[in-house]
Order: structure tokens, then sequence, then C-alpha cells
């Protein structure tokens, strides 16, 4: 049982999940002795996001949580930046179902601990990535700008992303989204890939989240695709800096030019 | 129908690039009128956003001009440039904008006839692209 | 340290969204969206994503004041509902009981305006308890009452999903609704067509397969076009009208005049895309209308309601799943507050009070005698104010100042009134007029149901205390009504005052609230084993036969001049709310769309020389206000568009108070107007 | 609204005669807060300024904006001139329309007016959002830190102390001279190096301002400009020093040939310095033969080490005057002996005899032993045919090479290095002897192999620099420096992480951790800023929302035109 897991063997705190309640299935955070109803890993909460909410009020609290590897993964990008305290947030690994898989077209399913679920195989490349990759990329612009002009700037993408940390979007700002209003354009979504490039951990939440159906996971994916190409960079190893912030130091130089 | 003329912004670093720019003119070598240079005190500080922002509104091309790798008056500045932009190339790439219509380039305070061969080749390209597609996008 | 997610219902627009209120210890965090919730899926718009910004602004009411000379002095609850109700028996010994409106809300939970009502009817007795039901779709009620018996949507939300073809009119829906605005887009991804007539380019027209942008005011037009086309091209659902409907004849009458020429010139709508639109509407198999203010808010609004009800029954798009004609409520609980009697004409669930036995029923349920006849509209008990007749304003969270036309004579009305309470959640623009101001809760400190657009009776659950002395209405009500020494107000929960209303209200009769905790119930639902009813008509029209009513094209009551060229419109934009009471307090909203602003085509920019971002004076024969200039293509040239939520530059400064004779709704749509620089 | 004026520069006929400056005027007048715009023969003349001066004080103007040539050279002056008319120097603007546009568009007036229009728009709306700076100022530690105690070193160090400023001089070795101890005389004029040396010493040696380290290396450097604590390694014990300013004048090193030429292997093939030694020692060669630009001017070590050649020239006439039999070969790709004093060298010692064979990186030459002597088979450029020649000593003229450590020293005082390893002075012309970061100098061959002479001007000259804010007392920081947002910031440490100068840390400022800069620490390059990912990093000059405006500027007039 989960609690006992939490509170008994982890000694935890509190203990974040979601389970039923009201004929539905939502978050829920617990102290130790208190009840809680079935749990429900069926559906995809994105916890990393709800306890980045109540991280700055828990204080010194340990608190516990249901960790799928995308969580797993949020959590180390949130660690190296210093935003969580790795001992304060205690995983309680969640290996996600096949359709879970499936639906999020996970590459990367199985948390380092397993205690719930078995863990289960990755699913293949992204088709709808492979298709646009395949296209020409007037055809690409065309598919992308017939997406983001359903965008309705209700901020879910940013607001629900595990890794997104800012309380203050710059997405809000008129300094660098130009376009008045709704949809808000290709800068909106572009600035956001670039800002999630080197942290996104492809949990899908913001295309989960998205009202308007615009496949953000797919565009997300891409841009790791791209990260890896340049880098071999590969968010949520909480020891690799993001390659943004790193120097091209022991990198060959080009040959140069000194006399001014 | 007159030639297209492409619209394109630079950003350039105030000790090389922008320096060999003014190089460039004091050598009084000829280059298209199509580049208008912001001048920044570093290619490092070039956030990836004015890039996307210009071409998100309509820009034809972007150029980023820093100090050689190893020669920049800040040490490591522009080794970040050199890590930033080929991802947003990339990220253009993405969503079918060719990523030709950004280019980092390194010019050097000595380096004119280098300043004036970048934006010469650069119209060029972007003149071979073509208008920025996104000028015609109605969101 | 405690933290709850408490799902509860958002405030805003009339979808109804539930999501969780994420609460650490009293204070309140964030808002989660509810995956499992059948109306939002997990989504949720930016305004609810920020319905918890404003709950906790130092702004908010935190004790009761009463006028004392110039200002208002801080009194305590005792002495301001002493006061209140001294001077409520003051005024009805000497002016009779008419002499007073109750203003019920929409705002307020079912069970709040179902009290309204009741001490409206049964303590003061009087029936004019109206509110800004009044403003957005008291045509669609009057309306949809006469063509069908029954003024809300046929259909539900999730119904959109599967459409083949939604027509959209006068709603600019992904900016007012948009979360149903997200279930179109979901239609769209799956093919199907989308039309939108509007005067203006939405969001959603950018998307639709036909948008067609007519004349502001020109809508019975296009419409009786349309049937016609319809009619001529044999595409008529001939089974459906044979047997679900009444005076077929007659329409078809009416509309035999309207040749697409006529119509083309009335409405600007090119001819053919308006008979391609009238053939894929007719053939699709699920047809969804949907419409908002642009058809609602007209002199004429009530005919253009029922133009449409004769377009959905023509083609027998009624009574199905996907198949309907839906008016989408832009507030949290305009449905519920009209379900729960907040009309002058009407008892809950649409019991009118001029019928005699339906009013014996409830002076027996409520122990009183009740005033037989119709009370005023909002629209009138402005006007009678204006003249003396009325004398005292009980205004239960409503902002007149801002949201009704013509506020110049809103002002000297408010100033003519001898008594003017309001009880709201923050200071507006109608309580700086108030002699009594009573602090209340707001939705996330109360229990209560919101009954949303599609008839989803959708609960609040508590998620925190009121601020400072702050009093939930539905306690405010009670209490002020025991003090004008009524009884039957003796409520411990709104679950009992629900567990009341459910007594007197048939469509409701099934409703109550520990069913609601775990059940999706909409209305009707007449008993407690009764699943509640997703699609209405589906056998009969709820008045048996559907009937088709002859409506003819009449020009708005005010058209552009030489003096005042254009057309005003007014409406919402994605980021505020009606008076910005709430939102203008939330800063992320707030910050997207700061300030007033006036779209004006580009072409005509052009030729009055206004550049984008400009400030210019934007008048009509009742007033002038001064905002900035949107140059834009999204609005067709002739037309001017001006967001109604900015108190700096009030839109209703502009607006005509020309009233539909049969509801009394205002023409808020159309007014004409001119444009200079500042 | 801001209150501009703009003021276009004819510049005589550089810009006016392609670019239309009236026209551009009338355009400048149509831009949002413009109240003024105006054109001078030549804006940075007497006349051309206080026309901008009544200006600004007849309108009251808030924001100047010139078009003229570029900021390098002459924002410093309109600064100065806004001051003077009273307002802040910040709040001035520069467009180039000469340097990037006029002179490079010479043939193309029309589309170069354009250009124009649109640059100074640009500069215009930039104006429109600059905010007024105050510079900080900070105290200054009236002490130097020498770091090498080479002829750069001493040199310097000398000129500090005789500029009465108390000095630290740090020499790795375990005494003071560098070079300059192993090399008896110094071409062109041969006077002794010993003397040159003495006389240096004393200079210190007297003055209990001079502070001689030896055995010392330098440990860790922290602080900024004016307040640089210097820690260093006294043979074994740690000492911190306080100063205001570090002079870097780490030398250079000679490269050791191992491999090439039989070089360690063959008995008699040395380097310059072994043959500085054998001839000290009197000792002179009947056979020599250099070999020049060994291990130089080829692929990996592409640059001319300038001092070889010469080296070669004064040692082969040494040779010649210790030995006046002897035979002495110069075998060389180019004889660089630039200068007057040099060439005559070159002049003396082909009259002498030496003989000057030219070879080709194409041709190696080759050194081989055959009984008793060597043999170096070089083939000749000029005659093009190979030729042997014996020797008893084969010299191998290499170059100097960076000091292995140059590497630490950099990382150390975080000042820029070449690829070879030779620092990078912050300007060439216009800042050749200090480093981009503030306080500390650079002069010798650290920077570049470099004569005696070179030497010793680099080092005064770097010595009046260092003293220049140790005699003021005061630095004052340019208000270009960044500053972080603390309603945005995030705390995420990317600034952190992006800023070369370690000027950026996460504190805690009422509760909440946000990012602080340290404006002293801060040298303005605004890295930060670009890694910031919400905007809460700014640089003062050049914020977000100026050169987004800027951008928004250059959309508005190049496109909303088009259409």
């Amino acid at each position: 049982m989960l609690p006992e897991l939490a509170f008994d063997k982890l000694g935890a705190d509190l203990l974040l999940a979601m389970c039923e309640g009201h004929g539905n299935v939502g978050p829920i955070v617990i102290s130790k002795g208190e009840k809680m109803a079935k749990v429900r890993t069926d559906v995809p909460y994105q916890l990393v996001t709800i306890l980045t909410n109540i991280y700055p009020f828990i204080g010194q609290k340990k608190l516990a949580l249901l960790c799928r590897r995308c969580d797993e993964k949020a959590l180390a990008e949130l660690e190296k930046r210093g935003l969580v305290d790795e001992k304060r947030v205690l995983r309680i690994g969640l290996a996600c179902s096949a359709d879970q898989i499936k639906a999020c077209r996970c590459s990367d399913p199985v948390p380092s601990v397993v205690h719930i679920g078995a863990p289960g195989k990755p699913a293949g490349e992204d088709e709808l990535m492979n298709k646009l990759l395949a296209m020409p990329s007037e055809e690409r612009l065309k598919f992308w700008t017939a997406q983001f002009r359903k965008c309705n700037k209700c901020f879910a993408c940013t607001l629900n992303c595990p890794v997104c940390f800012c309380d203050d979007c710059v997405l809000e700002e008129r300094t660098f989204v130009a376009e008045k209003g709704i949809p808000p354009g290709m800068s909106f979504h572009l600035i956001r890939t670039f800002h999630l490039s080197d942290k996104c951990v492809e949990c899908g939440e913001c295309e989960r989240s998205c009202p308007a159906g615009i496949p953000l996971l797919t565009l997300r994916k891409m841009a790791a695709k791209d990260m890896k190409a340049l880098y071999g960079f590969v968010s949520g190893d909480k020891k690799k800096v993001s390659p943004l912030l790193t120097t091209l130091e022991g990198e060959p130089m080009e040959d140069e030019c000194h006399e001014c | 129908m007159t030639e297209f003329e492409p619209t394109i912004l630079a950003f350039c670093c105030n000790w090389c690039s922008y320096a060999g720019a003014d190089l460039a003119g004091v050598s009084r070598l000829q280059m298209p009128p199509n580049v208008h240079i912001v001048r920044v005190m570093c290619s490092a500080s070039v956030k990836p956003e004015y890039a996307i922002k210009a071409i998100s509104q309509g820009i034809d091309g972007v150029l980023v001009l820093g100090c050689h790798i190893g020669d920049c008056h800040y040490m490591t500045g522009n080794h970040r440039t050199a890590k930033r932009f080929p991802v947003v190339q990339k990220l253009l790439e993405d969503v079918g904008i060719d990523k030709t219509r950004l280019r980092l380039d390194w010019v050097s305070a000595a380096e004119g006839e280098k300043f004036q061969k970048v934006v010469t080749e650069f119209v060029e390209d972007v003149k071979r692209l073509g208008p920025n597609p996104l000028k015609e996008v109605r969101f | 340290m405690n933290v709850e997610h408490v799902l509860t219902t958002c405030p805003y627009c009339g979808t109804g969204c539930n999501f969780y209120l994420q609460v650490v210890d009293g204070r309140l965090v964030g808002v989660v969206p509810c995956k499992t919730d059948e109306i939002s899926l997990g989504k949720l718009c930016i305004k609810g994503y920020n319905a918890h910004a404003f709950v906790q602004h130092p702004d908010r009411l935190i004790h009761p004041m009463v006028r004392q000379g110039g200002d208002m002095r801080r009194v305590s609850w005792e002495e301001a509902l002493d006061k209140l109700a001294s001077e409520i028996k003051r005024i009805r010994d000497k002016y009779g009981p008419d002499s007073i409106a109750v203003l019920a809300s929409a705002k307020c939970t079912n069970e709040e305006n179902y009290l309204f009502q009741k001490l409206a009817r049964a303590v003061i007795g009087t029936n004019n308890v109206d509110h800004c039901a009044r403003l957005c779709h008291a045509s669609t009620v009057a309306g949809l009452l006469y063509s069908f018996g029954s003024g809300a949507m046929t259909n539900t939300i999730p119904e959109f999903d599967n459409a083949d073809c939604i027509l959209v009119t006068g709603s600019n829906t992904l900016e007012a609704h948009p979360i149903i605005g997200s279930r179109m887009l979901r239609a769209l991804e799956k093919g199907a067509k989308i039309i939108t007539v509007d005067p203006r380019d939405t969001p959603l027209s950018r998307l639709a397969a036909i948008k067609l942008n007519q004349k502001s005011g020109s809508d019975i037009a296009w419409i009786n076009g349309m049937i016609k086309v319809i009619i001529d091209e044999g595409l008529v659902d001939g089974e459906f009208v044979e047997t679900r409907t009444t005076d077929f004849a007659k329409l078809k009458e009416a509309v035999s005049g309207y040749h697409l020429d006529k119509v083309e010139s009335i409405t600007g709508i090119p001819k053919d895309r308006l008979a391609e639109a009238a053939r894929v509407f007719a053939k699709s198999k699920r047809a969804m209308v949907a419409y908002a203010m642009g058809i609602t808010q007209h002199s004429n609004g009530t005919d253009i309601v029922k133009a449409l009800a004769n377009l959905s029954m023509v083609t027998g798009h009624l009574g199905k799943e996907s198949n309907g004609l839906n008016p989408l409520r832009g507030q949290c609980n305009v449905q519920g507050s009209c379900d729960a009697g907040g009309l002058p004409n009407l008892y809950p669930g649409y019991q009118r009070v001029d019928d005699e036995q339906t009013r014996a029923k409830f002076e027996q349920a409520w122990g009183q005698r009740l005033p037989p006849k119709p009370g005023l509209t909002l629209t009138c008990a402005v006007k009678d104010a204006l003249v003396g007749k009325l004398k005292a304003m009980i205004i239960f969270g409503e902002n007149i100042m801002l949201s009704d036309p013509d506020i110049t004579h809103v002002e000297q009305a408010l100033k003519e009134l001898e008594l003017v309470a309001v009880v709201d959640i923050f200071p507006t623009e109608t309580s700086s007029f108030a002699h009594i101001i009573l602090p209340a809760a707001c939705y996330a400190e109360k229990d209560g149901t919101f009954t949303n657009t599609d008839r989803s009776v959708r609960l609040l659950r508590k998620a925190l205390a009121p601020p400072g002395e702050a009093w939930p209405d539905w306690k405010i009500a009670c209490e002020l009504a025991k003090r004008l020494g009524a009884n039957g107000f003796d409520f411990a929960s709104p679950a009992q005052v629900m567990d009341e209303m459910a007594k007197v209200t048939p469509i409701y009769g099934g409703i109550d609230h520990s069913r609601l905790d775990s059940e999706h119930l909409r209305w009707p639902c007449p008993t407690k084993d009764h699943k509640g009813t997703s699609i209405l008509h589906t056998q009969k029209f709820t008045k048996g036969l559907g009937t088709f009513a002859p409506v003819h094209h009449k020009p708005p009551a005010e058209e552009p001049s030489e003096e005042y060229p254009f057309i005003l419109t007014t409406g919402r934009n994605l980021f505020q709310y009606h008076t910005g009471t709430m939102t203008r307090r939330s800063p992320k909203l707030e910050r997207e769309a700061p300030e007033p602003y006036v779209e004006i085509n580009t072409g005509d920019a052009k030729r009055l020389g206004i550049v984008d971002g400009e400030r210019v004076m934007v008048s009509s024969r009742r007033g002038a206000i001064s905002l900035k200039a949107a140059v834009t293509d999204r609005i067709i040239p002739g037309s001017i568009f001006i967001p109604f939520h900015y108190a700096e530059a009030p839109a209703n400064r502009l607006t005509n108070a020309a009233l539909d004779p049969v509801s009394n709704i205002p023409e808020l749509k159309v007014c004409a107007a001119k444009v200079q620089k500042a | 609204m801001a209150r501009t004026g703009v003021f276009i520069c004819h510049c005589g006929h550089n810009i006016a005669s392609i670019v239309a400056v009236e026209e551009v005027v009338k355009f400048a007048r149509t831009l949002p807060g413009v109240v003024v715009a105006d054109h001078n023969l030549y804006s940075c003349s007497e006349e051309g300024l206080s026309a901008i001066k009544t200006s600004i004080k007849q309108n009251n103007l808030d924001r100047v904006v010139v078009a003229a040539c570029t900021p390098r050279t002459h924002e410093p002056l309109f600064r100065k001139i806004c001051e003077e008319a009273g307002i802040n120097k910040y709040l001035f603007e520069f467009v180039n329309i000469r340097e990037h546009c006029s002179w490079i568009h010479a043939k193309e007036p029309g589309p170069a007016t354009e250009k124009a229009k649109r640059l100074v728009a640009m500069g215009v709306s930039k104006a429109a959002l600059l905010e007024p700076q105050a510079e900080t100022e900070s105290s200054v530690t009236p002490t130097a830190v020498v770091i090498g105690g080479g002829l750069a070193g001493l040199t310097a160090a000398a000129s500090l102390v005789a500029q009465d400023i108390d000095t630290h001089l740090v020499e790795q070795e375990g005494e003071i001279g560098g070079h300059l101890s192993r090399v008896s005389v110094l071409a062109p004029e041969f006077d002794e190096s010993r003397k040159l040396l003495d006389s240096l010493m004393s200079g210190l040696a007297g003055s209990e301002k001079a502070h001689i380290h030896l055995r010392s290396k330098l440990k860790d450097v922290h602080g900024f400009v004016g307040n640089f604590e210097v820690t260093i390694d006294e043979h074994g014990k740690e000492l911190k020093i306080p100063a205001g300013a570090i002079l870097v004048a780490t030398g250079a090193q000679e490269f050791q040939p191992v491999g090439e030429y039989g070089f360690g292997e063959l008995q008699g093939t040395i380097t310059q310095l072994d043959l500085e030694k054998m001839l000290s020692e009197g000792k002179a060669p009947n056979r020599t033969v250099f070999i020049q630009c060994v291990g130089s001017r080829q692929p990996g070590r592409e640059y001319c080490s300038r001092i070889c050649c010469n080296t070669s020239l004064k040692n082969a006439l040494r040779i010649l005057d210790l030995n006046p039999k002897a035979a002495v070969t110069i075998i060389h790709r180019d004889i660089m002996s630039y200068g007057t004093a040099w060439e005559e060298l070159y002049r003396r010692a082909s009259e002498r005899g030496v003989r000057f064979l030219r070879y080709a990186l194409a041709n190696p030459t080759k050194v081989t032993r055959k009984d008793g002597s060597l043999l170096v088979e070089v083939y000749d450029e000029t005659l093009a045919e190979r030729i042997n020649v014996e020797a008893d000593v084969v010299v191998l003229a290499t170059p100097m090479v960076s000091r292995e450590n140059s590497g630490d020293v950099s990382k150390m005082l975080k000042v820029p290095r070449d690829k070879y390893g030779f620092f990078l002075e912050a300007h060439v012309k216009l800042r050749p002897v200090e480093f981009a970061t503030d306080g500390v100098f650079i002069c010798g061959s650290a920077r570049w192999p470099s004569s005696a002479k070179e030497v010793m001007c680099q080092a005064l000259a770097a010595a009046a620099k260092a003293a220049i804010p140790i005699k003021r007392g005061k630095v004052i920081i340019e208000a270009i420096t960044a500053w972080a947002d603390p309603d945005k910031c995030a705390a995420c440490g990317n600034c952190v992480t992006a800023c070369p100068y370690e000027a950026v840390e996460i504190a805690t400022q009422d509760g909440k951790q946000i990012a602080k800069v340290n404006d002293a620490q801060c040298k303005g390059c605004g890295a930060c800023v670009a890694a910031c990912p919400n905007d809460a990093m700014q640089q003062r000059g050049f914020t977000t929302r100026q050169l987004g405006a800027m951008i928004d500027s250059l959309v508005k007039n190049a496109l909303e035109a088009e259409q």
C-alpha cells in the first residue's frame, strides 16, 4: 500500500499521488495517518508540476511522490538547477502501463527503481515526427502554421510543464512574442521549444493539456533529436550540464587571425 | 516586378565584428545595402529569441557575427554563441523554415574583407531562398 | 501543514469546467485541471488557469459598510442588515413593494438565486427580480420558449466533437467559450466543416471552412436566405417538418421574398457563399448551430433566435446526437440564475408567475400571497428609476454601471434611487453609488451549484474561508429575509436550499447535492432515479410541436449616418471577463489585455489617417470615449469593435438602450458611431 | 513619451555625397518621440557640437541620437556633450551611417538613403527606451603585482616603484632576470645585458616600495580592478597580497626542437641559448651553421617569432669578432631584419662573409654526422641546387613559445589567450597593453615574442597604465553592467554558469532566491542575458526591450513599407 511505502519505508512526511474522489480522479497530498481513496495510476497527472506549485511551502518536510520515468528526469533537471532538493523529494517508482507508453510515444518508460507496475517496452519513434521530417520544408511549415493557428494562448503548455520553472514567462511579454492577442503565432512556439531544448523530458503533458490539440510532444521530440545530433545531449541526467551553457574548451578551435 | 531585396538583421559584437564592419567601411569595401547592424557588446549576449522574433515577424535573414573562437574579448562568450545558434537553426528547420536564414560567423576586427564576403554571400543566399514565407502567413 | 486539492467549478464563462483549487494552509496557490471532467477533459483556458489569482486580492470587500454623508463607514453586520431591512420596509410602506427591485446574479449559485427571487416575491412582495441574463440571452429564453418550449442548449458540449458541420454565428467561441471552442477544434480535426457568420474575423473563423461576414443587424436576412435555398433546392427534412413541427407554410411564405441578391445587398454576404453554406449545413448528417450575443443582443433579438430555430427545424437538425441549436451562455451561472427564477415573469423552472395554478403552488410552498403580475425587467427598472417610479435596488453581484447599455442614464438612475444596496466581492463602479455595501464570499469560498450552458448542474466546493467578515450571498439573503420578518429562510447549508428548490422546480426535481457530488446531471432531471437529460426534444418538443415563426429582417434601431458613419459592435476578449472586477485583478490576464482599444478596419483607418496604437475618440449619440486604435483586417470595413470590460473607456457609454419588445434585451451589438483622432 | 533629438552628420562629403541627408532628416521628424531632427556638416566639429548642445537646451530634449560615424571612436565625445548640456550621457544613442552605410554603398545612393532611414529609426526606437545610468565608483588598493621577473617585469616594476607605488614582483625562478640573464649582449647596439639588469635592479633594491618574491608562483586571484587579492606560493608558504592592479610579464620560452635536425642526438646541434652560453664563455666555433625558422612558420606554429633572425645575425657577428677566421652560414627561409638598425646588422654580416642560403619548407635541410663533423645538406632555392656545408656547430634558431603555465595564469586572471597560448590584449591598436579585464595589464613576450627594446616600451606603457587607477585612487565602472529583475528571476542559475567573470551569484533577497550581479566584477558582456530563460537578466544600455524595439522598428520600416 502506497502510504505505508511512503511514510514507513521511505520516511516521508507527505505523499503526493492521484486517487479517486467525487466521481473523478485527481491529485491528492496526505500526511502520515491520513486516509486516501483508491490510487489511480492510469490518469496521467503531471505530479512534478503539482509538486513545484506547493514546493515553496513544504519547508523542510520530506515529500514522496509517484514517480514515472519522466517525473524522475524532470526532477533531475530541476535538481541540477538548484530548484528542488533531492533529499526532500522521495521517489516512488511507477512503471507506466503499455497503454500509457503508447499514448506518450515514450521512448524511455522505466524508472530507475520500480515500486509499482511492471516495466514496459519503449514505444517506437514518433511517426508524425518522421512523417514531417520526410516532407519538403514548405509542407512542414504549412503543417505547423495550421497547428499554431489553433493556439488560444492558454499557457497550459507552460503551466503544466514540469521543467518550466519561471513564474513569469517571457511568452507573456510583448518583447519577443510580437503578435498581439491570439493566436500568438510562430515566435511563441519556437521560443518555447528553444527554452525547452536543454531540459524537456518528453512527458507530453503540454500536448495532453493543449485545448487546441497541437502535437507539441512531436515538436519537443524534434528538438530533442536535434540536441542529440548536435551535442549528444539527453535531458534528465542530473550530472549533464546543459550544452547551451558549457563552453567549447578542449574542443578544436578554427584557424585564426590576430593582427588587428 | 523588381528583384526581391531581402531585409536582413545583423548582430555584431563591439570588439571584433562591429570593428570589422567599421574596417570594411574605412576600406570602402562595397556590399549590398540589405544588412542592418545592431551593436552588442558580445555575441554571447544575443538572445536566440531575437532571431526567432525577427524571423517570425518576416525578417528575411539574421546574421550573428562574433569574434573568432579563442579571440573573444570576454574569453569564452562566443563559445556559448557557437553552442546556441546551431540549435535555433535546427528548430527553424523543424518547423519548415530554411536554416540558411540564420547565419552565425566569426569576423575579427581586422577582417574587413571577411565582413564584406559574409554580407555579400548571405544576401545572395537569402535572395536565392526568396522572401521569408512567414511574411505571407496570417495566423 | 495541509495541502488540499478542492474540486470545484470555474467562475467565468458558462462552459462550467471543473478544476482543482490548490490550497496550502489556507493559501490559494494554483489551479490544476481535472483530467476526468467530462466537460473540460482536463483542459482549461487562460482565465481558468488564473481563476485563483483574484480570490485573495487586497481589494476584496471585507466589512459591511454604510454611507454616511459623502463616505462609507465600516459597520457591523447587525447594523448593516438592520439598516437595510428598515430602509426596505420604509420604502415598501411608502411607495409599495413594486418600487423595489432585486437584482439576482449570474455569478451567484442556483441556491442563492433561488433565495434572491424568493426574497423578492415572498418577502418584499414584488416580481421585480431580474439579472444580467436580460442583457445576454433574454431573447433566447423568449424565442426558444416560443419555438421549442425550452430556452436552453438542446444538446451537450461533448457532442460538438462528433458534428460534421458546426454553424457558429454571433459567437467568438474561442475567446468567449474557449473550451467549447476546443471541442469545435476536435471536430475540425475529425474533418467537420465549420461555418462562421460574424461581422468580425474571430480566431475560429480563421479556421472555418466557410467564413461569412455579415453587416451587423442583418441576421434574419441571411438566415431566411439560407432557409430559402434549402427549401428551393429540396434540402428540407420533410419527415421531421411533417411529424415534429407546425406552421411550415407560414415560414415558406415568409422566406419566399429573400432572394439571394436581395440578401447579399442587405447582409453583404456573397450569395454563392451563402448558398454553399446552406447546402453544407442542410446536407450534413450531424449539424450543430452555436450562437451567442451576436444574435441575441439586438432590438429584434427574439426574432433572430426564432429564425435560427426555423433553420434548425427545417433541416431536422434537432433532437438527435450532435444535432441541435445551442445558445452559448456567457456566465458561470447565467443558465442557473434563469432556472432558479431570477426573472420577473418566471418562477424557478420557467413556470409563469401569471399562471394561476403555478402561483397557487408557490404560495402554498412558501406560505405567502404572491404578486400576480410580472415584474420589471432590469432594463425597464433602470428606465423606471429615472422617472422616479422605482425607489430601491438591492443588487447582488452585478455591475450595471459598466455592463448595461447607455450607462450615462444608468448613472442618473442610480443617483435617483433612495436606496442602493450592493452585495459584491470587490468595490465596483456600481458600488460607488451604494448606500449600503455588503461583502460577499466568492466562488472559492462557498458551497453551491452552477448550471452551465449545457444544463449540467455542477457543484462548487468551499476551498477556503471568506476574507474578513465576508459572508456567502445565501447567508446574507437569509439574514435579510429574517429581519424582514419572513419565515422559511432557516437554511443551514446550500444543500438544504437546493432540496427546497427541487421540490418546487420539476426540471430540478431529482437533483440534490449528494447526487451531484459523484454524478454528472443535466436538467431536466425530474426524479431521484432519473439520470438527467443530455439531448432535448428527442421524441417531441417540450411544448409538443416545434413552431415555425415567420420573421422578417428589420434594420437595427440605429443605422449609420453622415455624422456617425460606423457600426459599433461590442463584446469580450479572451483575457478579460465582463466588467473586469475579477480578471483585471488577475495579473497575468490584465497583462495580456491591459487597456481598452477599438478595432477598426485597416482601410477605414488609412482613410482617417489613424495608425495602429494611436489614441482616438469614439463617440455615439449618447457619449464619447477615448482609447487606443487597434488597426486590423479582422473586422469588416464600416464596423468597429470595442470590448466592454474597461471602466476607463466604457463601451456602454456609447451603446444604444433600444430594447427588443418581447425580451427587453438591449441592442448592445449595433449602434452608430464615429471615430476621430484624439 | 521621450523627447528625442536626431542629428544627422554630413561628415563633409563622406556621408552626404551618398546619403540624401535632408531626406533622412525629414523622415526622422516623422518618428515617434522625435521633437527635433537636424543635420550638421561635421557633427563632431566645434559648431556641430555646440549646435547639438543648444538644441538639447532649447527643445529640452531627454534623448539624443546622432547618426554619423562609429561609436567605437566618437561615442565618448557626444556623450560628453550630452552631459554638458545637462542630460545623462547614457541617454545618447549612436547610429553608424558612414562606415556601415555611405562608405560601403557608394554606388547606390538611393538604397543607401533608405537604409540610413531605417538605421536612424532603429536608433530612435532604442533611444526612447534608454534609461539614465549612474556609474559606480570603487576604491583602489595602492599596490601593484607584477608577475614575472624578466626584462618586462623588472622594467615595469622599476617604473612603478619610481612612481612611489608599492610593487610586488613575483618570480618563479630562484633569481631575477629571466632570459636577460642568459644573454650577454643585446643587439643591435651590442651593449651588455648585465648593465641593464643592474640598473633596473638598483632601481628596486634601494626602495622599500619594492617587494621581490623569488621561487614564487601565482596560486589564485580574486576580486576586480582596484580590489584584487592575489595569492602566491612563496617557496612553500602562502601569501595573500591585496592589489589594485596586476601586470602580466610572464614572458615566453625558447622552443626545444627535440628530434629535429638531430637535436638532442647529434652532438653539436644546439639552440640559440646554448650558443649564447658558449659565446659568453668566449668560445667561438670555427664552422657554424644557423638554421632559421626551426619549428616556426610551419603548419601548427604558423607565426614568425620575429627575434630569431636578428639573434642569429647578432651571434654570427659575435662569432666573427671572437674568431675572425670562423666560417658562418645562415640557412634561412627569409631574413626578417626589419628596421634600420637591424638591416644594418644584416649588411655588416654579409660584408664580413657570412653565407646566406635560402631553403624552402618543401625541401628540408638535413643534418648528419660525417667523420668527426656535422654535414648540413641544404637545397638552395636561389641557385636551385643541393649544397653540402660542413660544421662544428649547428645552431637551431627556434621560436619563442608561450610558457606552458600561461594557461593557468589565464584562468586565474580570467584573461584570454590566442591559440598559440600567447595572451590577447583588449585591442591591438586602441588598448595594446591592457586586458579586457579592467586592472590587468600585459607586456613583453607573454603577449608576443619581442625584442628587448619592444619589451621595455611595453613594460613602461603597462606600468604607466597600471598607475592610472592607483594614482587616481578610484575606478569608475561603465554602466553597461547586468542586473537581474527580482520579480522575474527564477534562480535557475543559468546566469551564474554563463558568466565568465564569476560576477553573478544566487543570493537570498527577502526570502526569495534570486540572481545578484556584482557591478565591479561585471564586464558587461551580457552572456547572462542570453542565458536567462525568462528575461530577468538585463544589460544596461542593451536591454531586451531596447533591442526588441530595434527589431520591431526594422520590421515596421522595412517590411510594412514593402506592402
